[in-house]
């Protein structure tokens, strides 16, 4: 029989499974107002108290999901460090440049 | 009498290079005929070299999970007629690896259902006589110890298929049986084996398992406990 | 025991799908495509590759961002609810899956009309 | 003939991983190297089914005492019972349910907290004069839970599996048992386990009945495997018919539902129980209850077209009480009579449920060899469960005590096996160990003649349950023996045309027919001498007990040749361990 005593040592996931969901929630709020003020041109999707949540959950909500599905599909561990890797560099190259923009 | 087709997967490792599909005819002989009589029928009468597993034909022992047109089900509670249907595909217990025919290797999912430590864990000594727990203490198991482990939830669930050491839906609904139970104390050494990269958090609350289980119990539901009880624990 | 040569499971019929499975399968799907509109919208606002401002501002785009966005949104609380709530039994998935299609309808509704205007 | 068989050493090897074996395995493995062996998975076993309850004299909801249990027990087994091994069991009872409690068996609750226990068949307070609740129960899967509890506790007690291993044959040094050969369902290979000490935890053998509630896998192997190396079956003629199987499945309704308040009735919606035991009515003992049904069918007073079943009613307890004490059934009576049992009554007939009989044991589960002259024990040979015969059953065993059998002497055969392991070296096995086995198997595995497993089948079953079931008569089960042996004959000329290693069920099917065959053999030749009617096994031509010529254990040999069954005898033990014996009394209740 295959051994799976082992398990439990490796990194735990309620923080990130908790976050995912806050951050989820506070984006369905922000996310609308900044897109549908947008629409109309206005001037208050482009408030900071509405982008800077949209950024930094948007970006954390984002890659915390590929990150899912990578855990999901992806067994090698080599591979995993390189596309876990990969989130990091594009997610704080975006988190930087949308910065900027604001 | 009524005759229905049974597209069958077939493959024996000592013949086979590759598995197919048989076609056999079944007569549905009485009322409320069951799968698992069918396939007695095609065993005992037509193709002897045709194998799956079966015991207490009554929907306790959990031998006989397999795959009716795309759904995980016992073999010896369904009733043929019930499918609505006369051409009917079986196969094995997906996500698992076949043996032959359609039995598959369940060694893997045993083991996964003894990592989380399915037994009563006990620090404080125990009294001369039963531990004594209320009728209501005694109800939050129900719905849980039930499980026969026929393997039908954690074989039906997409992050089970996904991730191999994803421990599954039977072993987390074991793991909460002992948890909820007012007479256990071995949170502390079960917990960090669930609250793993392959524990819990790979639930995507897909409900297949729900849907698949013969004993229409929720392992959903206890994995949604554990994870409430992980956060209770951590924050 | 060492086996002789197992087979993996060659589908004939993939395992039937149930809402409860739509709904993961879907959540996937429109979560990458929020995403994938996220990236290309940085990227096109802040000027690195300006092209892409084209691609995200355009009606289409746009509509199909939306479509995603309030079902992935929606499903996300149905999720929510079944981890908080009472509602991880059998009798309610269905129901609330329904709701989450319902509303995702009238907010694309709702947002179609300036997007297309 | 040459095949590659693989050695494995332990001290204790335990064959079977129902409820008897499984506790006989976590207890010797808390001191020695145990190995099980099961032709399923452990929780695939048929202990699963057991839905009622397990008895024990707590007293947790009315007095009780262990010695009015000790007297159900013997009066119960129409005094067949060996009376050492009934005090053994019902004094013990209630300290092994404690100790299944505390490994985490949910039982039900009263509201202190206590275990709760239901009235079952044939168990009463103060001797007999009126029912007392005694069993333990967890709703009504009692088994299920006990049997998952303890393949939990085995695996935390690192006991190793071999499962779907199924046993070709036991190994015998000069009158010392000291191994086992063993297939392997799933490669096709070969293992010998060369032991201490054996535990036989088997199961019965019921499947050779059309009628029956057990799984696929009882058909008596591991008494064949016995009887092929000399030792006896005891008390063969006696199964049990349990009065409530679903019409036309077979599958048990728990006498827990006639605990509960559950009643029987006839065509005419009368409650025919109340004429044939006028005391505890319909919570007589199975042998009276299906006897009192089979006549009622008999005498025109079934229900159905065909007037050949009886009815089960429960409904009168209230839909709330069902779906909370018998959640179980609910489900069974759905899928297997169509029936909702909690608007309609479920259609039932007995259905042959237990074999009384097994393997001779003292109270120690030690393997005895005996005759009227005397009995001695076999060293290094254990049995325990339905396949041994302590004998707490007799003639005719209570409801839920064969629970109570499979955990007490399951728990003291896997304490007496330690304790012979430590105690003694290894016996080396003979040369070509395991070649009758063997032989056996390549027989059927070759085998390409004309027969093939069904129609046989269905033939053997027919043949006893019409001709050795609830009545027998000699010119019935003369006929019976007569066919049997024209089967026997057919095996010679069998086909196996599965030819595959991989988990060949033809193969193992065959084999479980050749054993089966066997075993009916044995226990029609058994049923034929006992010229007299007791417990479970009841003659028409010979309608009363009779205490003078038939108060002993019938023994069954097998001859020289390994096939043809030889009847013995062997005196009941009548003298209990501490306390008076109970001396032969009409059975009435």
């Amino acid at each position: 029989m295959n051994n799976y005593k082992f398990m439990g040592s490796s990194n735990t996931g309620t923080f990130a499974w908790l976050m995912q969901r806050i951050s989820g929630v506070i984006l369905i709020l922000v996310v609308l107002m900044h897109f549908f003020s947008m629409m109309k041109g206005g001037e208050y999707g482009m408030m900071q108290a509405v982008l800077a949540p949209v950024i930094a959950f948007g970006l954390f909500h984002t890659f915390n999901g590929f990150k899912m599905i990578t855990d999901d599909y992806v067994s090698s561990a080599g591979w995993r460090g390189i596309i876990l890797g990969a989130y990091w560099i594009i997610g704080i190259t975006l988190a930087v440049l949308a910065i900027k923009v604001i | 009498m009524k005759k229905v087709t049974f597209e069958i997967f077939r493959y024996d490792p000592d013949k086979d290079k590759e598995p197919y599909y048989k076609t056999y005819e079944v007569e549905l002989r009485r009322p409320g005929y069951l799968m698992l009589d069918a396939l007695n029928q095609i065993k005992w009468e037509q193709d002897p070299t045709f194998t799956y597993r079966r015991s207490c034909r009554e929907g306790v022992c959990g031998s006989d999970g397999i795959n009716v047109n795309g759904v995980n089900m016992l073999s010896c509670m369904t009733k043929v007629e019930d499918l609505g249907s006369d051409h009917i595909v079986l196969q094995p217990l997906p996500g698992m690896n076949v043996m032959r025919d359609l039995v598959v290797d369940v060694d893997d999912f045993f083991a996964k259902f003894i990592t989380v430590k399915p037994y009563l864990i006990r620090k404080s000594p125990n009294p001369d006589k039963e531990i004594y727990q209320s009728p209501e203490d005694r109800k939050k198991l129900d719905g849980l110890y039930e499980c026969i482990a026929c393997g039908c939830c954690s074989s039906s669930c997409p992050s089970y298929w996904a991730d191999k050491k994803y421990l599954g839906p039977n072993a987390f609904l074991r793991a909460w049986r002992y948890l909820a139970d007012s007479r256990d104390e071995g949170a502390e050494e079960r917990l960090p084996i669930l609250n793993d990269k392959h524990g819990v958090w790979r639930c995507h609350t897909i409900y297949n398992c729900v849907e698949a289980c013969p004993k229409e119990l929720n392992p959903t539901e206890a994995i949604m406990n554990i994870r409430k009880m992980l956060l209770d624990t951590e924050f | 025991m060492p086996r002789k040569d197992l087979v993996t499971y060659p589908k004939k019929t993939g395992y039937r799908k149930h809402t409860g499975m739509v709904a993961w399968l879907l959540h996937r799907i429109t979560g990458v495509i929020i995403g994938a509109y996220l990236i290309m919208h940085i990227l096109g606002v802040s000027g690195t590759v300006s092209a892409l401002s084209s691609v995200t501002g355009a009606s289409v785009v746009k509509a199909l961002f939306l479509v995603s966005f309030s079902f992935h949104a929606f499903n996300g609380v149905r999720i929510i609810l079944m981890e908080f709530g009472a509602g991880a039994h059998r009798e309610n998935f269905s129901k609330y899956f329904m709701a989450v299609v319902f509303i995702t309808i009238v907010i694309t509704v709702i947002g179609a009309i300036p997007i297309f205007s | 003939m040459s095949v590659k068989v693989e050695y494995h050493k332990f001290d204790v090897v335990v064959v079977g991983a129902g409820g008897a074996g499984l506790n006989a395995a976590q207890v010797a493995s808390q001191h020695v190297k145990t190995a099980v062996i099961s032709e399923v998975y452990p929780t695939r076993s048929h202990t699963i089914s057991a839905q009622g309850g397990i008895s024990a004299s707590l007293g947790n909801l009315e007095e009780d005492h262990w010695h009015w249990h000790m007297f159900d027990t013997v009066k119960g087994s129409d005094y067949l019972a060996d009376q050492d091994a009934a005090e053994y069991m019902t004094r013990k009872a209630p300290e092994m349910i404690i100790a299944l409690e505390h490994i985490g068996l949910p039982f039900s609750r009263t509201p202190d907290g206590k275990i709760a226990q239901r009235p079952f068949g044939g168990h009463t307070a103060e001797f007999g004069k009126r029912p007392v609740k005694r069993a333990c129960y967890a709703a009504d899967r009692t088994g299920h839970a006990m049997l998952q509890n303890l393949y939990e506790k085995s695996v935390e007690q690192g006991t190793h599996f071999y499962s779907e291993f199924y046993a070709l044959e036991l190994l015998v040094n000069n009158g010392t048992v000291n191994g086992v050969l063993c297939y392997d369902i799933q490669n096709g290979e070969f293992h010998i386990f060369h032991a201490k000490a054996i535990i036989f935890a088997t199961g019965g053998n019921c499947r050779i009945y059309q009628t029956n509630s057990n799984a696929h896998i009882n058909t008596g192997d591991g008494l064949a495997l016995a009887l092929r190396k000399g030792f006896s079956w005891s008390d063969a003629e006696f199964f049990q018919f349990h009065p409530t199987g679903i019409y036309g499945a077979g599958n048990l309704i728990t006498e827990g539902v006639r605990g509960e308040g559950g009643i029987l009735l006839n065509k005419d919606g009368e409650r025919f129980m109340e004429r044939y035991a006028p005391t505890i009515k319909d919570l007589a003992p199975r042998d009276i209850v299906s006897r009192s049904m089979m006549k009622e069918i008999l005498d025109g007073r079934g229900v159905g077209p065909k007037a050949d079943h009886i009815l089960l009613k429960i409904d009168h307890i209230g839909i709330e009480a069902i779906l909370e004490k018998l959640p179980g059934i609910h489900e069974l009576s759905l899928v297997f009579a169509g029936a909702d049992c909690t608007k309609e009554p479920i259609p039932v007939v007995p259905t042959a449920h237990y074999q009384n009989g097994g393997i001779p044991t003292g109270y120690l589960t030690q393997v005895i060899k005996g005759n009227m002259d005397g009995e001695e024990f076999v060293p290094g040979f254990f049995a325990a469960g339905e396949c041994a015969s302590a004998s707490v059953h007799g003639a005719n065993r209570l409801g839920t005590n064969s629970l109570l059998d499979l955990v007490v002497f399951g728990r003291t055969a896997g304490e007496q096996a330690a304790k012979f392991a430590q105690e003694n070296p290894f016996v080396d096995l003979v040369e070509d160990a395991g070649k009758e086995g063997l032989a056996t198997m390549q027989k059927f595995a070759n085998s390409n003649g004309t027969n093939t497993f069904g129609p046989v089948w269905e033939e053997l079953t027919r043949i006893m349950q019409t001709n050795v079931g609830v009545f027998r008569t000699e010119a019935l089960m003369t006929e019976a023996l007569e066919v049997l042996d024209k089967l026997e004959a057919k095996m010679d000329d069998f086909r196996v045309v599965d030819k595959s290693s991989v988990y060949n069920l033809d193969l193992i099917e065959a084999l479980e027919l050749n054993n089966m065959i066997l075993v009916a053999k044995a226990a029609a030749k058994a049923a034929l001498a006992r010229k007299e009617s007791r417990g479970g096994h009841y003659r028409d031509d010979y309608p009363d007990r009779d205490d003078v010529n038939f108060l002993k254990h019938t023994e069954v040999y097998l001859e020289e040749d390994g096939k043809t069954p030889r009847v013995d005898y062997r005196k009941v033990r009548m003298q209990p361990l501490t306390v008076e014996p109970f001396p032969p009394k009409a059975r009435v209740y």
